[in-house]
């Protein structure tokens, strides 16, 4: 490598993605694959039942038209919230009403989610039901322990960028981290509701 | 890699498998699985990969002609 | 140097040649050189422990139903969950902690040439998970009913019903602790591949970044892309052992060959997660005392990343005969001997390294030695596993257990044997005694290939694993076998005889060794251009780097190395 | 080597055993060339005094050659090895030949129950003989089995059949195999099974036509042999 004596003094190049944006697209992988098991998992135990036996008939039935307006509502906060962090590149004060409005829609989510959940348990569908009933609050449930910590993340954000103090930075590994969340979700919802 | 479909298709309708005696159904969801589940990781690093190339393609058109300036570059 | 009083990734907080208290430093540590020997540490810790497990179930299997010295009369449940957690610790709490954690948190920010890494206090976080979760292991062996008896790979329903293995709180603290153990390393992975990539010394490419860098990325990747499935898994399993969901109990409407889609869907990466950092340091260690250039850097990065694409697709092999439609299994005998192809090859390259050097063999180089020649019968051995129709025999019988060890304990043992010899004088600024570090090596060596050698033997004479008392099998039982037996426990004790050489070495050198120059082998990494040890903030004037890790005895030079931060 | 270690009962073990050597033949020549060309190495080229190391990057055209060739060698002993395993796999596990005797086997926490179908020749009859850890079969007959398991996986496993098939609750799964050689053998649980897993085994009598009537007519419509299968049968 002789030639190398040529080459001038090297300098410190940019990352190409910040330290936590990149961090958080690999706890994003992880996190996909997370989803991807329980997603086998139920398309195993699925076809282990025979044709029109799943969800188990004496099961209550899933509210595939609320959840559908619901999911509507997230994929919108994700797009808002995209639309913020557009915005946010140019001030601070720009991307106020998009992300409150982005993690308001989200809020509302798990909201209706959880009141879904507390009308299915009292119908009979529990975790220890059947395996569908299993799988549901396994599958929703994990998706919901990833919403709701992102929700607080946001909102502590949202503080921080009223008192103009947020980091770019982080506030791109929080959009990010939500957009998965936002993504996963029509996946879930195709899989478990559908 | 062309020899795959051919051996899947030159065996009878497995016999000696549990998973069979579960019903076809069954022997076909773990055969969609494991696909879904070994390709889902290479294509969402593939993607990174993917992602990681153009950007340093990008970033080296732009800031250095002749190409030698250091790069992150894309991680497998 | 313009740029060396700058901290190259920009970090805010200064932190130069200030001294550390005891408690930030091993308390409450944020510099990565000290989050590693509290790996480091632990790791040893829980392999003595793994080790005494083994002692006490080799003790049982050489002289059945005896009292064993240090543990007492053995039950077929404590033999269950000696073996289950001798598998569990040793490739969870030994191998993975020391290899990857602790090498990998000491050695990028050093080879990289930065200061920390980047998320310092996820770093804290990930040891603190993982030390939790080594508790709750270890606890798991005290509480009432004993430790968890269903093998490593935790096959339901069996274990994920209480009726049946009759350990109820030994089952759910031991998948506890494994999920733990999981998010700790998640949680570190991040943090060494963020930090390889954006941290890195002006000029350090990507051909030029060290080999044992690449390798625990590779590693850390394929660890974090490939766990998910088993999250999953560990999260329903701890449901069906907890609240009573059946995900996996067929009674239930669940599925049992869903666990071991789920489990060796990770099983199976796990073992090259552990594997490329060992053979990282190996790639750093042959050429430093070879005075040799890696030989095909690009190419033993390729075969790497081969393997580590290779390795999603091969994980259904461990259910050949353990419910998979048969039409895969040839499939997956297809690509499992594929994966042979780039191992082999790495492996030619290092041998191909040695070629025309000029070889010393000091302690590291013969414990890097001593892996090549270990870990190629681990890798040969593996081909007849791989097979198809040869696994219908060999599947669970002391072939796999002789296989995986003479690729495991190279990879556990011999390969961090390797890495804490070469980078001891870095770790604690002194050397260690040679003398004893060499009869550490031959004992250990000759004792290991002694102890599982003959257990190919035992796995051709169709021995199953997981056996309590092999007297009670009257084919078993015969006194060839049982002599074959008794000469393996024989040879295990001496292998662990030679551990407290090793242990010794290891403390007294830390107080009484020579001090150590700051580099001491002649290296050129990055590493070796901080003082021994390194203080916090590891360098004096930031490296720039102008050439990569491997320019030994370059022409026309009088010194036959050349750091990588040296100007022309 | 291996029948000198266990002897060959079915007919397909001499197969599987032939697969071995095969795969340790050809992957033994490369380890003990490859370990040769190592220890060779590691002698020729260690330190003396007043030489230096060459320089060689490894992008050299003419030592390339030196791994890329075995590199290809291997691959081509891969095809070897594909091809053979595939074939034993195929015939053990994939091919079902005809069956003149159907079996049940039950796999329990802790004991095999085995359901040979009596003099009748057909199983799920009055006349079925079912034992405990004993499983008697006679020579030159091919077997199907069926086995089940009642709680936690089991594995149905006769080293010297070379056999092994792993029992999972809820599931039947169907195997073969054809005794050759007569006499008294070992069978084993091989997939842990909890605490008496050690203590698993069964006896597996493989007799000659006139053995095998005998036991047969000894064992058929006895109080004993119609109390244990009322059991077995639930």
């Amino acid at each position: 490598m002789s030639t190398l004596r040529l080459v001038r003094e090297p300098k410190k190049s940019e990352p190409i993605l910040p330290n936590a944006v990149l961090g958080t697209l690999f706890f994003i992988i992880a996190e996909s694959m997370l989803f991807a098991g329980f997603i086998s998992g139920y398309i195993v135990v699925e076809a282990n039942y025979p044709p029109g036996m799943w969800p188990p008939p004496e099961q209550p039935r899933l509210p595939i038209e609320v959840t559908a307006v619901t999911t509507t509502m997230l994929l919108a906060s994700g797009v808002l919230l995209w639309w913020a962090g557009r915005r946010f590149r140019e001030s601070a004060d720009a991307a106020k009403s998009p992300m409150g409005l982005a993690v308001l829609l989200g809020a509302l989510f798990v909201g209706v989610q959880g009141v879904e959940w507390v009308q299915l348990i009292g119908e009979g569908l529990t975790l220890t039901s059947s395996s569908f009933g299993g799988f549901f609050y396994v599958i929703v449930g994990a998706h919901a322990m990833h919403a709701m910590p992102a929700i607080v993340i946001l909102l502590r954000q949202r503080q921080r960028m009223l008192r103009g103090e947020l980091k770019p930075d982080a506030f791109a590994a929080a959009r990010l981290f939500w957009y998965f969340v936002v993504l996963v979700w029509p996946v879930l919802y195709w899989t478990v509701y559908l | 890699m062309a020899l795959l479909p051919v051996l899947m298709m030159l065996s009878t309708p497995a016999l000696a498998c549990p998973v069979c005696g579960g019903g076809g159904a069954n022997a076909q969801a773990y055969i969609d699985t494991m696909i879904f589940l070994s390709a889902l990781p290479l294509l969402l690093l593939g993607g990174v990969a993917f992602f990681f190339w153009w950007k340093t393609m990008r970033v080296t058109v732009d800031e250095e002609p002749s190409g030698r300036l250091p790069q992150a570059r894309p991680q497998p | 140097m313009s740029e060396a009083a700058v901290h190259p990734d920009g970090h805010e907080h200064d932190h130069h040649d200030h001294e550390m208290t005891f408690v930030e430093k091993w308390i409450f540590p944020l510099d990565h050189k000290y989050i590693g020997k509290q790996y480091l540490f632990t790791g040893m810790v829980m392999a003595l422990f793994g080790g005494f497990l083994a002692y006490a179930f080799r003790m049982q299997l050489a002289w059945p139903g005896t009292d064993i010295p240090l543990f007492g009369h053995m039950s077929p449940a404590e033999y269950n969950a000696a073996v289950t957690n001798h598998g569990t610790i040793m490739i969870f709490w030994v191998a993975m902690p020391v290899l990857i954690a602790a090498f990998g948190n000491f050695l990028i920010p050093l080879m990289v040439g930065a200061d920390d890494m980047v998320f310092p206090r996820l770093n804290r976080l990930s040891y603190q998970v993982f030390l939790l979760s080594a508790i709750v292991i270890v606890a798991s062996l005290f509480v009432p009913g004993g430790g968890f008896g269903g093998a490593w790979t935790a096959y339901p329903p069996l274990s994920a019903v209480a009726a049946y293995n009759l350990t109820p709180q030994g089952s759910t603290m031991w998948l506890l602790a494994v999920a733990l153990e999981f998010i700790a390393f998640l949680i570190g992975g991040i943090n060494f591949i963020t930090t390889a990539m954006n941290s890195r010394a002006p000029g350090m490419t990507w051909e030029k970044v060290p080999m044992v860098v690449w390798m625990i990325c590779i590693a850390s990747i394929l660890f974090m892309a490939s766990v998910g499935p088993l999250m999953a898994g560990a999260v329903m399993l701890l449901f069906d052992q907890t609240i009573g969901t059946g995900f996996f109990d067929p009674a239930r409407g669940g599925d049992p060959i869903l666990w071991q889609h789920l489990f060796w869907f990770f099983g199976h990466p796990e073992v090259y997660v552990v594997l490329l950092p060992a053979t990282g340091m190996v790639a750093e260690i042959v050429p430093t005392f070879a005075r040799k250039k890696l030989f095909g850097y690009k190419t033993v990065l390729f075969t790497a990343i081969g393997t580590g694409v290779l390795s999603f697709f091969v994980w259904a092999h461990h259910q050949f005969i353990a419910g998979i439609d048969p039409r895969m299994a040839n499939v997956f005998t297809i690509t499992t001997v594929l994966i042979s192809i780039p191992i082999a090859e790495m492996m030619f390259l290092y041998i191909a390294t040695l070629y025309g050097g000029s070889i010393r063999f000091t302690t590291p180089m013969l414990w890097a030695l001593g892996f090549i020649f270990a870990f190629l019968i681990g890798g040969v051995t593996g081909i007849p596993l791989g097979a198809s129709g040869a696994d219908i025999y060999f599947h669970d019988s002391y072939f796999v257990i002789a296989h995986f060890h003479f690729t495991f304990f190279p990879i556990a043992f011999i390969g961090t044997f390797a890495g804490l010899t070469y980078w001891y004088p870095k770790m604690f600024g002194r050397m260690m005694n040679e003398t004893l570090g060499k009869i550490h090596f031959w004992g250990t060596m000759i004792s290991f290939h002694c102890l599982f050698i003959p257990m190919f033997v035992l796995g051709l004479a169709g021995q199953h694993r997981r056996i309590y008392d092999f007297t009670n099998f009257p084919e078993l039982g015969v006194p060839f076998l049982q002599d074959i037996r008794v000469f393996c426990t024989s040879a295990l004790l001496v292998l662990l005889a030679f551990q407290f050489v090793f242990l010794y070495n290891f403390i007294v050198s830390m107080f009484r060794g020579e001090k150590a120059s700051e580099n001491p082998w002649n290296a050129n990494t990055l590493e070796w251009a901080t003082p021994s040890p390194p203080g916090h903030g590891n360098f004096k004037e930031f490296p720039n780097v102008y050439r990569g890790p491997y320019e030994y005895s370059v022409p026309d030079r009088e010194s036959d190395f050349w750091p990588q931060h040296h100007p022309a | 080597m291996i029948e000198m270690l266990r002897p060959q009962v079915s007919s397909f073990a001499g197969e599987i055993d032939s697969l071995i050597v095969m795969v340790t033949l050809i992957v033994g020549f490369w380890y003990l060339l490859t370990k040769g060309m190592f220890l060779y190495l590691l002698m020729a080229f260690r330190a003396k005094p007043g030489q230096k190391a060459q320089y060689i990057t490894g992008k050299e055209k003419h030592l390339k050659k030196w791994v890329t060739i075995p590199h290809l060698v291997i691959i081509l002993c891969d095809v070897v090895l594909v091809a053979g395993a595939v074939r034993v796999w195929y015939n053990v596990k994939q091919f079902m030949p005809e069956a003149e005797q159907t079996i049940r086997i039950v796999g329990q926490q802790w004991a095999w129950t085995f359901v040979h179908p009596g003099p009748d020749g057909e199983l799920d009859t009055d006349d079925d003989i079912a034992m405990i850890d004993e499983l008697h079969v006679q020579a030159g007959v091919t077997y199907h089995f069926m086995l089940e398991s009642k709680d936690v996986l089991h594995d149905f496993s006769v080293p010297v059949f070379r056999l092994k098939q792993d029992a999972i609750p809820g599931r039947r799964i169907l195997g073969w195999f054809k005794p050759e050689v007569a006499g008294e053998f070992d069978i084993q649980c091989a997939e842990m099974c909890g605490i008496g897993h050690g203590i698993m085994g069964a006896k597996l009598y493989v007799e000659t036509p006139e053995q095998h009537a005998m036991w047969v007519n000894d064992n058929s419509l006895t109080e004993v042999a119609a109390a244990t299968q009322t059991e077995v049968q639930r």
